[in-house]
């Protein structure tokens, strides 16, 4: 009772549609969908039949005397071994049932990836998502990072890989989790069925940051996906003014560039975010903050106060140079 | 007469001319015999099973208030959004030590604590076997949660979380001496937990009271023998994992390093084929507790006695088929996990047996309702949610979106909450009389239970939600609009009152042992052999030995109350019975009070602990634990004395 | 609340003629040194699936340029190991004899046996052509091997207490030689523990190479 | 229970306090000192075998022997690709880290020179690249490579092909003469 009425009323209330198990927008996350009602179907009836058993038992003898009847105490009645019996048939069969309905499910979810029209190395670092499609063509490879576009209806081969401690890839709208675990290589098979955004995020815990270590995924139609697909080829925009310019030099010769790259400039690092189409993304710092020019400014000015113990130093940018980063930043679209 | 010629006489023959005692003359002496030496040297020496496991609960208790506070302290984080109460770093140290000490400072240990303080009491014997091995398993289980609290006093507290993953534990990753820490306090309680395991053992298999045979052991003792045996199969698998991952943290082993064809998972295999089991080792204890109270409360026996013994053993050996299902997110060969979701589904099966026969026991009784069957109503209604919530995540499809979220984070609270700590506090109402002579108030247990019983709903079914709605558990921190906002606060304001409900049952623990009712020696009219000690029980537990006929000797036993007669009063004999039938069959002394336990764990602290820094540590601090050791076992002086005998 | 019944006893049988000692499992002790050898072959057994774990993350075992170890050491400790068990069964038979003289005797023969163990187990170590910070296949022979130790010196230090104990007038307590019993039972574990260890640590790694 | 309680408090709180538990703070932030380059310390005034040092830096206490800034050392030594040519410590292109030689000395702040102004024959300058934090954790650690450092703050080893013994095993080098007789 008490159960059931909180399950609707916190359902109802705290809903989100982004990054919710019961979301079902992609062809695992339906499957759980499915095979969650039908356990919590099953599992209430049972509790139901337990919680009245257990009243009745309860309310059976209550005003019955007081006394030990010392003859009667080891006695049982002829309804207890046909009630164990039923009981027990009552489990079994409920146990085969969903044993049998979950093996499906499984073969189901495995299956679904047998023909990936799309291959994605996803590797994980303390705390961010370097993202990687790959194409039979290594030159049209994109390198994006803390974000995947995905076209809606295709299935999705994710290879998963980890550089330095164990992380979960779990974007529960679409599927289910999977480890990524350093000297392993694990998969996952995605595919989503509806257009929209949804937020996937680490599962297991990876050190201090881990709650701040986001994914946002856009599903969209196919032609969108192309769209931004060429964008993402594309070299980094130039600088057009000379404060842009002042940013771009230095990005390029300070220690911005040490580890990151921007795809068509001498910013070569690799072991930080790939940033050639940085403001072209929802968000800064692997879901920290929405993109915006006021986070951009607070995160390169001083990272350590946004995400304490993240890898990238608070440098100690001067305001000319704080401003010309920026600026420089924007552009890349 | 040397040792052969003496062996060849037949035994009756020994000669035995003391006094034949009886009554108040012989409670004497037995008191005499039995006592500590006096003063804070005798406390620390005392091998009496009362005194340890009453320092085992306690203890456990005070770390259940510790972690408890740290609980509060993250719900008071969570209960908004982008909260910045606590920092990151300062919140991974405290869920790790919040979970760290539930399971390996409170949970096992006091459940360990209550089965040393009632086992020797059910059995009919007066003190268990190996009484040093199991005052040096307090101190070792003390020793290992001092080094823990003292970290995280000192600010080196683990921030790996209670499973501690590696590569996040490893060299690399783990910085500085908190993992080892982390590591060495698994040491320390994993040592104390199977002193503790293989002193029970024994005792069950050879103390028992004539006639006692196996089929006739309280179901309380029947969980305990099969918690103790899941000890001793499991915990070495956590021995050997945290002693590889010291080494690689200390000598550069390469035991969990991928680069040089370790594996991070073999972590994961060996502390689960432990952590599994151990969460079966919380629990069994805890149904033992529920047969009991059931029975007294029903005023009946358990209903299919044997179905509930064998649903026990099955539960304990299913357990170590399982540990597979907490990789199901690994990535490891799908076929292989079928198994596992099987063999997890069908551990509820022996649970759902032995609900029945809980149920069918108060339906065929006249149940009481009384605080101790209170919370086991409020354990049946509460454990059952956390069972179903465990089918669920058997399936490997549902276990992959709801793994390592807070609906996890639910399920093993209501698990552990409502299947462990619900029964346990229903024990400590029940047992309270016995330990102290005296009742705990039944207005505050009211209060308190419904407080806990209410206030727990509301902090941990929202978790169910939060999980749901895609919040992973260990988060120091979530963002607002995500739909967490209003289970979370459900859940912190939950906290509070279970906070306040604990407060008020502590409250009353002491208030009763202050100024509570006086207890007779029987309060509840139980049918298991410890209520025919006094109230509390004497040092000795029995003047006489009882003999039993029937699984519920104090209600079948009429106007008296057969017993053994013939055991030594001026030595510490006990009266050893065979392993099947408890026919009586030797007497044996038992062990006196000695210093040496505590001297062995002090020296075996001043290893662990050095040997976190060099591994030379190992080998010189070998020496002096070896020392005490042997003090420990060197045998008393012989004794000439002829033998009085008791009667 | 029912008043508490006051049980008299009722003397129904005597047991002061019961004995005060006895071997195997009658004793209370062999159920706790049973307990201990259950515990540490746990430990064995997971440490050897260990082994083979980390064994199926190699394609060939031993690995790489490391050698497989020296095979002389470990089989002279393993043919003395074997060797030992005749005066172990000795001991064991005049303890449960109640031949405390020849238990007197014999006792130093183990503790000769165990040093000289002790010191073929340093050439051991010294033949396994890998050391543990090298890979995981050395770290688990050395851990195997450590493990295995461990073992020969606690049960070492024992005979050596024990031998102690039975030289002094607690010898002629027929307690002791249930002790004495009781140790000769877990060094009979020590050896036949150490047998697979010997092929995992010598064999597997000529066979698989 | 209060004496064993207080003798056990006092015995690990001895032993805790000794190895320095402000050894594992983490700074993530570099403050509150001043993360600057060392300006005594510009190549003319280091000469090999000089016996004219500039005073100790007092940041050096900082992060010498603490364990978050050698780990963090640890990992920048791998990202900035130092191993590319010291290899671990062994030395391959560049000189060995491991040994007692140290031609423009083996104190911290001599090493943050190094890195900073680069070195002839090779190693290139860090300057305006690395964080003046990022580099005094680098330095840490590379002194850690010749056992300069407290063994209970480094790492046995990283979670990667080793061929050097533990680092909690390495001996400790002597500096070189003209740096021992500063110390």
């Amino acid at each position: 009772m008490r159960r059931g009425a909180a399950w609707l009323v916190l359902l109802l209330t705290g809903c989100n549609s982004y990054q919710n198990a019961l979301g079902g927008d992609g062809a695992e996350g339906a499957n759980f969908v499915q095979l969650f009602t039908v356990f919590m179907v099953v599992c209430t009836v049972m509790y139901l039949i337990v919680a009245a058993a257990l009243v009745f038992a309860l309310w059976r003898r209550r005003r019955t005397a007081l006394v030990l009847d010392d003859r009667t105490h080891h006695q049982t009645s002829r309804v207890v071994r046909p009630a164990l019996a039923a009981w027990t048939a009552l489990i079994g069969t409920g146990l085969v049932v969903l044993t049998i309905a979950s093996f499906f499910t499984d073969r189901t979810n495995a299956a679904q990836g047998s023909k990936p029209q799309i291959k994605i190395t996803v590797t994980a670092n303390q705390w961010w998502w370097d993202v990687q499609y790959r194409l039979p063509d290594v030159s049209r490879n994109v390198r994006t990072a803390n974000e995947i576009h995905l076209p809606v209806g295709i299935p999705v081969k994710v290879t998963l890989k980890s550089n330095d401690v164990i992380h979960s890839f779990w974007i529960p709208n679409l599927a289910g989790k999977q480890d990524l675990i350093p000297g392993r290589q694990t998969d996952a098979q995605l595919l989503p069925r509806k257009v929209g955004l949804y937020r996937g995020q680490c599962a297991e815990f990876c050190g201090v940051q881990h709650a701040q270590m986001a994914l946002d995924v856009m599903v969209e139609s196919k032609e969108d996906f192309l769209r931004w697909y060429a964008g993402q080829l594309k070299p980094a925009t130039a600088p057009a003014n000379s404060l842009q310019l002042a940013g771009y030099r230095y990005f390029t010769t300070r220690e911005c560039s040490t580890c990151h790259n921007i795809g068509g400039t001498p910013a070569s690092g690799q072991v930080a975010p790939d940033l050639t189409h940085f403001a072209s993304r929802r968000s800064i710092a692997a879901g920290t903050l929405p993109m915006a020019r006021g986070n951009v400014y607070g995160w390169v000015a001083d990272p350590q106060s946004q995400k304490p113990g993240n890898r990238m130093p608070t440098v100690g940018l001067s305001a000319n140079d704080l401003h010309a980063l920026v600026a420089y930043l924007e552009t890349l679209k | 007469m040397n040792a052969a010629e003496r062996a060849k006489l037949p035994p009756a023959k020994v000669a035995r001319d003391g006094p034949r005692l009886t009554g108040a003359k012989l409670e004497e002496r037995l008191a005499v015999t039995w006592s500590n030496p006096p003063g804070f040297i005798g406390w620390l020496s005392s091998v009496d099973h009362k005194d340890i496991g009453r320092r085992y609960v306690i203890t456990a208790l005070a770390f259940l208030a510790l972690a408890g506070a740290l609980a509060i302290v993250m719900r008071l984080q969570l209960s908004k959004p982008d909260n910045d109460l606590i920092g990151a770093a300062r919140y991974n140290e405290i869920f790790t030590m919040h979970g760290t000490t539930m399971m390996f400072l409170f949970a096992v240990p006091v459940m360990q604590g209550m089965q040393i303080y009632l086992t020797p009491l059910m059995l009919g014997t007066r003190a268990n076997a190996f009484p040093r091995l199991n005052a040096f398993s307090y101190w070792t289980y003390l020793a290992g949660g001092l080094l823990l609290w003292i970290a995280f006093v000192l600010n080196i507290a683990p921030d790996i979380g209670w499973f501690a993953y590696p590569p996040l534990s490893g060299p690399q990753y783990g910085v500085g001496k908190r993992a080892d820490i982390w590591a060495q306090m698994v040491t320390f309680t994993e040592i104390a937990a199977l002193a503790g395991a293989v002193s029970l053992t024994a005792t069950i298999l050879k103390q028992r009271a004539p006639g006692m045979s196996l089929g006739r052991m309280p179901i309380f003792v029947w969980a305990t023998l099969v918690t103790s045996l899941m000890v001793i199969f499991s915990m070495p698998s956590v021995a050997l994992a945290s002693g590889m991952l010291l080494s690689d943290r200390l000598v550069g082993t390469h035991f969990y390093n991928p680069a040089e064809q370790g594996d991070a998972l073999l972590w994961q295999h060996l502390f689960w084929f432990f952590g599994h089991p151990e969460v079966y080792i919380i629990f069994l204890p805890a149904t033992g507790f529920v047969s009991e109270i059931v029975a007294t409360f029903s005023r009946r026996t358990i209903v299919f006695y044997p179905i509930v013994v064998m649903a026990l053993v099955a539960t304990g050996i299913l357990a170590f088929g399982l540990w597979v299902h907490h990789m199901f997110a690994t990535g490891l060969p799908r076929i292989g996990y079928s198994f596992y979701t099987a063999a997890s589904m069908a551990v509820s099966i022996p649970t759902g047996l032995q609900i029945f026969c809980w149920i069918a026991t108060l339906w065929e009784g006249r149940p009481r309702l009384q605080v101790p069957l209170l919370y086991v109503i409020g354990f049946i209604f509460t454990f059952v949610i956390g069972g179903l919530t465990g089918v669920m995540i058997a399936a490997v499809p549902l276990d992959l979106q709801l793994h390592d979220t807070y609906f996890i984070v639910a399920h093993f609270h209501y698990v552990l909450i409502g299947g462990a700590v619900f029964p346990l506090l229903g024990a400590i109402t029940y047992w309270f009389p016995k330990a102290t002579g005296r009742l705990m108030s039944e207005r505050l247990g009211k209060i308190s239970f419904w407080m806990i019983f209410l206030g727990f709903q509301l902090a941990f079914f929202p978790m169910h939600i939060a999980g749901i709605n895609g919040m992973p558990r260990r988060v120091y921190t979530y963002p607002a609009g995500m739909g967490l906002e209003l289970p979370n606060l459900l859940s912190s304001i939950g906290s509070v009152v279970v906070a306040g409900a604990v407060l008020l049952f502590v409250v009353n623990l002491i208030m009763s042992a202050r100024a509570g009712r006086v207890s007779p020696s029987n309060p509840w009219d139980a049918p298991s052999l410890e209520w025919a000690a006094t109230c509390p029980p004497a040092k000795y537990n029995f003047p006489h030995i009882p003999i039993v006929d029937s699984r519920t000797p104090l209600w079948d036993a009429g106007e008296k109350m057969a017993v053994v007669h013939g055991l030594r009063v001026n030595d510490r004999e006990l009266l050893l019975t065979t392993v099947v039938s408890a026919t009586p069959d030797m007497r044996e002394p038992s062990a006196e009070p000695s210093l040496w336990p505590f001297i062995g764990t002090l020296a075996l602290t001043v290893m662990f602990v050095c040997s976190i820094f060099s591994p030379w540590a190992v080998v010189f601090g070998i020496v002096p634990v070896a020392v005490a050791l042997f003090a420990w076992f060197w045998p008393k002086s012989l004794n000439p004395e002829r033998e009085p005998v008791i009667s | 609340m029912t008043e508490p019944r006051t049980l008299a006893p009722s003397f129904i049988e005597d047991v002061s003629t019961l004995p005060t000692h006895a071997f195997s499992y009658r004793s209370l002790t062999w159920w706790g040194i049973m307990a201990f050898m259950v515990i540490e072959g746990a430990a064995f057994a997971m440490a050897i699936a260990a082994y083979f774990f980390l064994m199926a993350q190699e394609q060939q075992w031993a690995p790489g340029p490391w050698e497989p170890p020296g095979l002389i050491a470990g089989t002279a400790f393993t043919l003395v190991m074997l060797t030992s068990e005749i005066p172990n069964t000795m001991i064991k038979k005049a303890a449960e004899a109640y031949d405390v003289p020849a238990v007197r005797k014999l006792l130093p023969v183990m503790v000769a046996i165990g040093l000289l163990l002790l010191v073929i187990r340093g050439f051991e170590f010294n033949s396994l052509h890998v050391l543990w910070y090298e890979s995981a296949y050395g770290s688990i022979i050395w851990a195997l091997l450590f493990l295995h130790t461990t073992h020969i010196v606690t049960d070492w230090g024992d005979t050596v207490v024990l031998w102690w104990l039975m030289r002094t007038p607690h010898g002629e307590d027929p307690r002791r030689l249930v002790d004495t019993d009781e140790n000769a039972l877990y060094w009979r574990f020590v050896w036949l523990a150490w047998l697979p260890i010997y092929i995992l640590i010598y064999w597997l790694p000529r066979v698989f190479r | 229970m209060s004496l064993r309680f207080r003798s056990s408090i006092a015995a690990l709180a001895l032993v805790l306090v000794l190895v320095g538990c402000d050894r594992e703070q983490r700074q993530t932030r570099g403050k509150p000192l001043a993360e600057t380059i060392p300006a005594s310390a510009s190549p003319d005034t280091v000469f090999p075998g000089d016996a004219n040092l500039p005073k100790a830096d007092p940041r050096a206490a900082a992060y010498e022997g603490n364990a978050a800034a050698i780990s963090e050392g640890q990992r920048l030594y791998n990202w900035m690709n130092c191993s590319g040519c010291h290899f671990h410590g062994g030395g391959g292109m560049g000189v060995a880290l491991m040994d007692d030689k140290w031609r423009y000395g083996g104190r911290i702040d001599q090493i943050v020179a190094t890195i900073v102004e680069g070195r002839p024959n090779g190693m290139p300058s860090f300057r305006g690249r690395l964080t003046g934090q990022q580099v005094w954790q680098l330095a840490a650690y590379v002194r850690t490579l010749s056992g300069q450092e407290r063994k209970d703050a480094v790492s046995a080893r990283a979670d990667e092909v080793s061929n050097t013994p533990p680092q909690t095993q390495t001996k400790r080098e002597p500096l070189n003469p003209a740096d021992s007789a500063e110390q």
